[in-house]
Formats: C-alpha cells, structure tokens, sequence
C-alpha cells in the first residue's frame, strides 16, 4: 500500500536513528536525494548497507551518521578512492565505524536470502581468501554429494531506499536499465521507500522495465533528478566530472565538510 | 612506415591484453584499462567477442570507454541485463564465462591479489575498496588475466591481506579449493608479462615489451622473479592497433 | 554458439535415446513442433522433466517414449484429467513409468540450483505432507538460526528444449510473456535446442522480453505455430478447444493411437 | 423485485467465494471456480483486489475466465510478469499474499487436502494431477480457502494421500511445522461454509446455501460433520452479484 509522499515525509516517517538502511541502486539509480534528506533530517548512528558505497556513501559516512557498515566495494568507480570511506576506517574520523564486509557474490546472496525470507543463502565463494575470517560465514555440506559450500546469513534492512524512473498514481514502481539488486532490496527490508523522477497516470511497460507493485512498498516520493549525479537511464545522464571532482574535494575534510553545508545540508541539490 | 607516434607503456599493456582476447567468446571485465582493452578487442581482432560487466550487462557494445561498470551506454547496447544475484549466480559461478580481466593493487608469486588494505585489516595503512566480485569471479571462469602497473609496490613477496586467490600457495591449490577455472594465466603489466610455471604455478617473465630488459623487470619485482627459458619480445602494436586504441580514447 | 538448424537436424543431434529431456513452457511457448519430432524420429527410453505435463506429455507417454517422469502437476488444465498419464500410471499402458514427483516449488528450485551449478537448493516446503516420503528431498539445518529447512537436489537435465517467439540470426533468443522457468531449463542442461515462432534479423527490444544469448544456447530452429496448442504471446494464441477436444480423444487408446498416427507420425502439425 | 432467475448451486459457492475477497489486498488463485469467484469480486465488491496465478503474473485483470492459469490475458494484463522460481521464493513463500484459493479432490475434516491420488500412491485407483503449487502455498499465504464440490467422496474421513497441509492433526500442529499463514479458514462447497472450530481446528458447518438443511451436509460428508452453536443462512446472491457474475461467464 504505497502511500505518495513527499521526500521529507517519507524519510521521516521510514527511517528512524539506529536503523540499518539499504541505499541501493548499481552505480545506476544511487537515490542521492534521498540520502542528502537523511542527513538534512539529522538521523544518526545508522547501519548503512549497500553492495558499492559509492559517493553517497563516502558523505553519509564523512558526516559521521554511520556506525557500521556492511559492503561488499568501497571505491569512487572508475576515479580511484572513497576518502571519506579511508578516513573513517584508516582515521575514525570523524568516527571510527564498524564493518561487515563480504563479496559481491556474499552479499547478493544474502539480499536474495533476505527478499525470500530465508535464513541464509547457500553459494560458493570465499573459499581460500582472508575474507573468510572476516565475513559472517559458515560451512554447509549438500546433503546429497557432500560437497562443501558457504552458507551467508540474510540481510533484512530496517528500510530500504532505492530510486526509480517513474511510479503510477498508486505507488507501482517502474524501472529499467541496469536493475541491480533493489527488488531485493525492498523486498527484504521490513519498510522500503521509493523515490522516482516522475510520478505518471500509468505505466508505459517498457523493454527492461522491472515492476515493483506497490503493496509490497510503504511510500513513494517524487524526486526528479534524485539519483544525480549517478544516473536514471532514459531520463538524465550519469555526472562522470562530478564523480571526478568529488576525487578532489572529497581528499580534505574541511573542504569536504564545507561543499557539504553548502550543497546539501544548505537544501540546495548535489551539484 | 609509421605515421603514428611511439606507443607509451601504458598503450603497449593495453594493446597486449587486447590481444589475448583474440579467440576468446567471453570476457568479463572491471573498469578501467581491462574495459578499454576489451573493446579494443572487439574492435580489432575479435568483434564477436562478448563483454559482460559485473552491473549485469552481458553482450554490452559500448562505443565509448566506460568511466564504471554500470553506464548507461552498457546497459543500452546489452544483449540481455540481468540483476546482480543472477549475474553471480547463473551466469559467473557455474562457469560460463571464459576469461576475467582483474586488477589489483598488490600481486604476489602465485598471482593471489589484494584488492583490501594494504596494512592490517583492523587498521589498515591505507583501506582498499575491497574485493568486489573478484573473489568469485577468479575460482569460477575458466581463465584469469590479471592486469597492473608494474612496481614493487604492486608486486609484493608477501600479500597485506589475501583477497582474491590465484593459484594459492602452488600446485593443487586450486583444485583442493574446488575451483572451477584455471586461475591466472598471465599478468599483463607495463612492462612485460608474467605466467606462471606449469611445474610450481609460480609467475615467471614470459615476454617483456620493446625496450624493457629483464633486469628491470626484476627490479620492479618484490620477489625473486624467475625467467623463462626464453624471453619473447612483445610486437610492438601495430599501426592499426594504435590507431584504433588512440581513436577509441579520444571518443 | 547456437547454431540455426532445422528442426529435424537439431532434434537429430541433440537428443539421444535414453536423455534427460526438459520440453518447458509454463502454460504459455509449450514446445509441442519439438516433442512431435522426437516421436517422428523414434526417440525412446527418455527421462522427461517438466513441472507441468500438460497435453504434450500426454502425448509423448501415450506412445510408450517415457521411461521416467520428473513433473509436480500432470493436468489438462482447467479442463481436468491427463488420460494418457493416468492409463499409464494406473494400468501401465502402454507403459509402466517411473515417477520422480515434486511440488511446483520443489522444481523451481531444482531449476533454479541446476542453472546456478549447485548441488542443491534450500526452501521452505514439503513438510507435513506425504509427499515428502516420495520426493528426493533431505533436511537441512540454517548454520545461523538452528532452523531446519529442505533441501532438494538440483536438476541437471541432458537436454533442454524451450519454444520462444523469435531468434536472431546469431541465436540470440527473446521471449516474452510468462516466462516460466525456460531460462533455467536451458541454464541447468548440458545441451539446449530452441525452437522459434521467427528468426529475425534483430531482436527488437519488448517490454517483459527475456533475451538468452546464443552462446549459451547450442541449436536454433524455425518452427513457427510451433507452440500450438499452447501459444506464443503476441504471435499465437491458445487453442482452448484443442485442450477440451484433448479430454475427448484421449480417453480411448485406440482413438489415441489413430489421432497421433494421423495428425503426428504423419507429419501433420498438431493442427 | 428480482428479474433474475434463481442461482444455481455452484453460482452460489462462487458468489460466496466472491464475498471473502471483499477486504483483502491480495489473492492466490488456481483455475477454475477460484477464478471465476475473484474475477467476480474485482467487478463488485473489491475492484483494487491484486490477483497472482503462479504462472508469475501480478495483478492480472482478465476480462474474460481464463481457462489455464498461463493464459495470454493474463500476462498482458498483469502489472507485473516474473519467472516461476522467483514468483515462489519471493512472493508466495515470505508470505506476501493474504489469501490463497485452493481445490481439492479430498478434503478431510482437519481440512488438509489431497490432489495427488486416490488409493496407493504405487497402484493407484485413481491417478490425480499432483501437488503444484499447494503444499507451500498452503504453508504461507496469509490463510487459505478451499473451494469444492460437497460430496462423501471429496470430504473423506482419512486422505488417501497428504498433499497439502490444512490444519495437520489439529491444534498447534502448522506452528509445530513451522508455517507462516493462518492455514484453512473456510471451505465453501456448493452446499455452505465450514469452518474449523477456533478451539479443536475440526471443521465444522457454519454456513448453509439458501434451500439447504444442515442434515443435508452432514449426509454429504464423509465424517461425523460438527455444527457450529449457530448456523447463519447464506444471503442470497443480489441481483448485482448474479449479473455480474453471468454476464462474466458469458464473455
């Protein structure tokens, strides 16, 4: 029963200081807007998941709202480093922050785990790695070859927020392009709000497009553009100078605490 | 007679993992160098060849070098675009894809990879992105080619933290793992490359590019880096190769 | 590295007597053309794999080709009775089978575990039932949570046979419409052969279109209507009388026999 | 003053089927009379009412009665069309659907249901279609109601055969196996409504059709059928309900 809502209700009613929440969306469909809503409302000591933290990510945890962190690649894709990420980890600043960390296999499994709500998801992976003695794994043996695989545990998030291109007037959801893993997503978290760039009288099925049906979503908030600088295919384009600029302003704290005063918490969208 | 400037080092490594993608189906591929190594393969050498991008884009065109793994354009000029679960599960884990181009930022003797921190885990000298889809992608497709930047930095005696395995401690390793492919077959770096010995599975200088001596692979080198009985010269890329790899880049 | 053949020449190559064989279609893209051929061609002691039997699985165990039935609802349906399944399943006519019997959940899953390689698949399901005491099925404990769930054994079948509405000329297939569990059925199989409705020069991209890439797929063949009685969305449409006329003819060997040596063994499509 | 002629039987167990989707989100339904009976409750008294096939279409509006659950109109209506694994895993299994509509060729008076065969499962008398999706179904779906023809032969004092779990051996025994849903909250035949008693989980008449005399059910069931301490009369189709309800069978 997806109820429309604007961006502030919709995060002030979902999301809540201590929650996990999944920001999701594979280098397509980030939902910046609604990230920089969580930091204008002022929530804290938050679990942030997310399989690629991404820029979103590097300034939520720059801002110090995260306690944890459950990830599976920490990095400014194509540019190099997430300083804000670095900082946190190699400096606590401006805290020390926990990490659960797995594969993109791991973590895929455990999202998938999480939509059908089982417990765990069975896979191959890890074997050999020092990532083994860090992730939360365990062994399982196939009760039929005894072959022995890896059980991961499934991720439930308190909310999950992905962005979309467009939803109907009832809350159904529509995206397409490159669909990651936010079905998942939502569908493993306990409240899922959706922000889109456009809110029409109906779905036009489109080639790719991926209907999330609105009883299984809590809220939709219009948001155009709120996926910027990543992308919402069809309707704006990925911003690659903005995600190497980041490279550079991001380095500095001051001038990473600055650009974010002025650009986000001063209201005024990231860019 | 060459029109064309000098190819740089870094032109050269990219030309030569193009070429290792010449009879190849199917190659899945990071960002960075990897991704415009293989359309220049699809390019010059192997326009069949199939790209798919860990985003979940199988059989992507792009005709622009892509700055990460999930650009519109890939998605666009996909055959198919799948979700993340589906792309590890059906289509990375059971095998199907027949060369991985990975990178990293430390290498060792058995080309096992560190993509994590480069220090200690809990804290680290400096925190990597860590492993991404790397660990799976090298125990499932049939080959890995590893691409680098050749420095002791990058090609240590000891890993900070083994991230993705290689050929582990040696002969077998993989095997007792239960890995499917047959792990690393070259490093490609801007210098020479590196495959490993039938007999040990440790990495030995095959080939070194035009004007690098042996030596100095081994001097940018953190281990006692073994030579092969005999050293190929990389051919210099080609008019066409260079013409085509300068063109993509420009676009 | 789909190859375009006929169907008779991809039937020939692929499908050996004594195989494993997937003919899937959820309701809809049913490969009737195909399973015609392999009676035409003799084919014989076959393992047939199929969630839902339907008309077509009628067929191919009425004339004795069935040693083996892997399936979890053998219906005609919303019509009733699959009468050639009963007679020989009660009588043994003409044949007795083996049955490996599944709940639709189970198949899936066994589906699902074959396409990703695995030995087994994990869910909630079967308990309670008799079911259980038939099915090929093992408990299996959450490492995480202590709870038991089931497992089931992958499917892993020799050959696959899927109809889809188009291919391009490279066998590259796209399906659109319900899409069962086809890319599964062809995931899971050593060898796969997909019949179309049309080879095009270029899959034009559908909304709901599911594309298979041609190298994962080994032998393409034209076979339009090749679907009918069951249908391919857009192209053909389901021949409910068929299915009704079905519960007549079937009831009877004899009219059996007759019907099939006219309208299959003669070469006649199946209307 | 009714211009309609009388309601059958069977249009009665419809419409009355029909009335139980009045306040639900979501509903689970096989072929059949489920069909109909949902169909109909989208015409007149639920028309937001999401309707899931297991062929993997949510939120199909057919215009017409399907005759399969994987008929075209189906997908072409639906708002969203996946794969059968995922339609299990994701939507059927966590329990996201309120209500399923289930059919049965034995019901017994725990209301657990067999689809599977009549005498042994070896050598069966009579061979039935099987389990589908019901076993989990029936486990998850937020509860479940069976819709079948009232008959000694279909109500049976012991299943030849298990296929679906309803209430198992009484109380506690669903959360003994671990379901999600509420299981078996009615059973409407062409005679009237049972429903298990809150205390034991045994079925017992709660509801009779117009014209219909609890001795009647009771005669017709192949146990000793509890009544409930009240047995309310079936209202009797509306015009609305039956217009409705014949115009659709006749499209």
């Amino acid at each position: 029963m997806a109820e429309i809502v604007s961006l502030g209700e919709g995060v002030a009613e979902l999301v809540r200081d201590g929650n996990s929440v999944a920001l999701e969306g594979f280098t397509h469909l980030i939902p910046f807007a609604a990230g920089h809503e969580l930091l204008r409302q002022g929530r804290s000591e938050l679990e942030l998941i997310r399989m690629t933290p991404d820029l979103l990510y590097d300034q939520l945890i720059g801002m110090g709202v995260a306690r944890r962190l459950v990830f599976s690649y920490g990095g400014n894709p194509g540019v190099g480093s997430l300083h804000r990420f670095r900082d946190a980890i190699e400096h606590g600043w401006p805290r020390a922050i926990e990490l659960d960390e797995h594969s993109h296999a791991g973590m895929a499994n455990r999202y998938a785990a999480g939509a059908a709500d089982m417990p765990f998801a069975v896979m191959r992976g890890y074997r050999g790695t020092d990532l083994a003695a860090h992730a939360h794994l365990a062994p399982i043996t196939c009760p039929f070859t005894g072959e022995t695989l890896v059980a991961v545990p499934a991720l439930r998030p308190d909310v999950a927020i992905v962005h979309a291109q467009e939803a109907d007037r009832q809350g159904n959801v529509q995206l397409w392009g490159i669909p990651g893993v936010q079905k998942e997503a939502i569908l493993a978290s306990q409240r899922s709000l959706v922000t889109v760039e456009r809110i029409v009288k109906e779905l036009e099925p489109r080639p790719g497009g991926i209907v999330i049906p609105h009883w299984v979503i809590d809220a939709v908030a219009e948001a155009p553009g709120g996926s910027l600088p990543s992308y919402s295919l069809g309707i704006t384009e990925r911003d690659n100078e903005f995600y190497r600029f980041w490279d550079e302003v991001s380095r500095d704290r001051q001038a990473f605490t600055a650009w974010m005063q002025e650009h986000v918490l001063g209201e005024v969208a990231a860019r | 007679m060459s029109t064309v400037s000098a190819p740089s080092s870094a032109e050269v490594q990219t030309v030569v993992a193009a070429r290792r993608l010449r009879d190849v189906r199917t190659v899945f591929i990071g960002v960075g160098r990897p991704s415009t190594a293989a359309i220049l393969a699809r390019m010059v050498h192997n326009p069949e060849l199939v790209l798919v991008y860990e985003s979940g884009t199988i059989g992507a065109k792009p005709f622009h070098i892509p700055l990460s793994i999930g650009d519109g354009e890939l998605a666009q000029t996909a055959d198919a675009v799948v979700s993340v679960p589906e792309m590890f599960n059906y289509w990375i884990s059971p095998g199907r894809i027949d060369v991985a181009f990975l990178g990293a930022a430390q290498v060792d003797r058995f080309a096992n990879l560190n993509s994590t921190v480069i220090g200690d885990y809990e804290h680290p000298r400096t925190r990597l992105p860590g492993a991404g889809g790397a660990p799976e992608i090298a125990a499932s497709c049939g080959e890995v080619v590893v691409v680098a930047p050749h420095s002791k930095r990058t090609f240590v005696a000891k890993l900070d933290f083994l991230t993705t395995v290689g050929h582990g401690d040696g002969p077998g390793a993989r095997e007792l793992l239960g890995f499917r492919g047959r792990g690393p077959t070259a490093v490609i770096t801007d210098l020479g490359v590196l495959e490993p010995d039938p007999e040990t599975c440790e990495l030995r200088l095959t080939t070194v590019h035009e004007g690098v001596e042996p030596d100095q692979v081994r001097e940018a080198t953190g281990w006692e880096l073994a030579l092969a009985p005999e050293i190929a010269i990389t051919p210099p890329p080609s008019d066409d190769e260079l013409a085509a790899l300068r063109e993509l880049v420009s676009r």
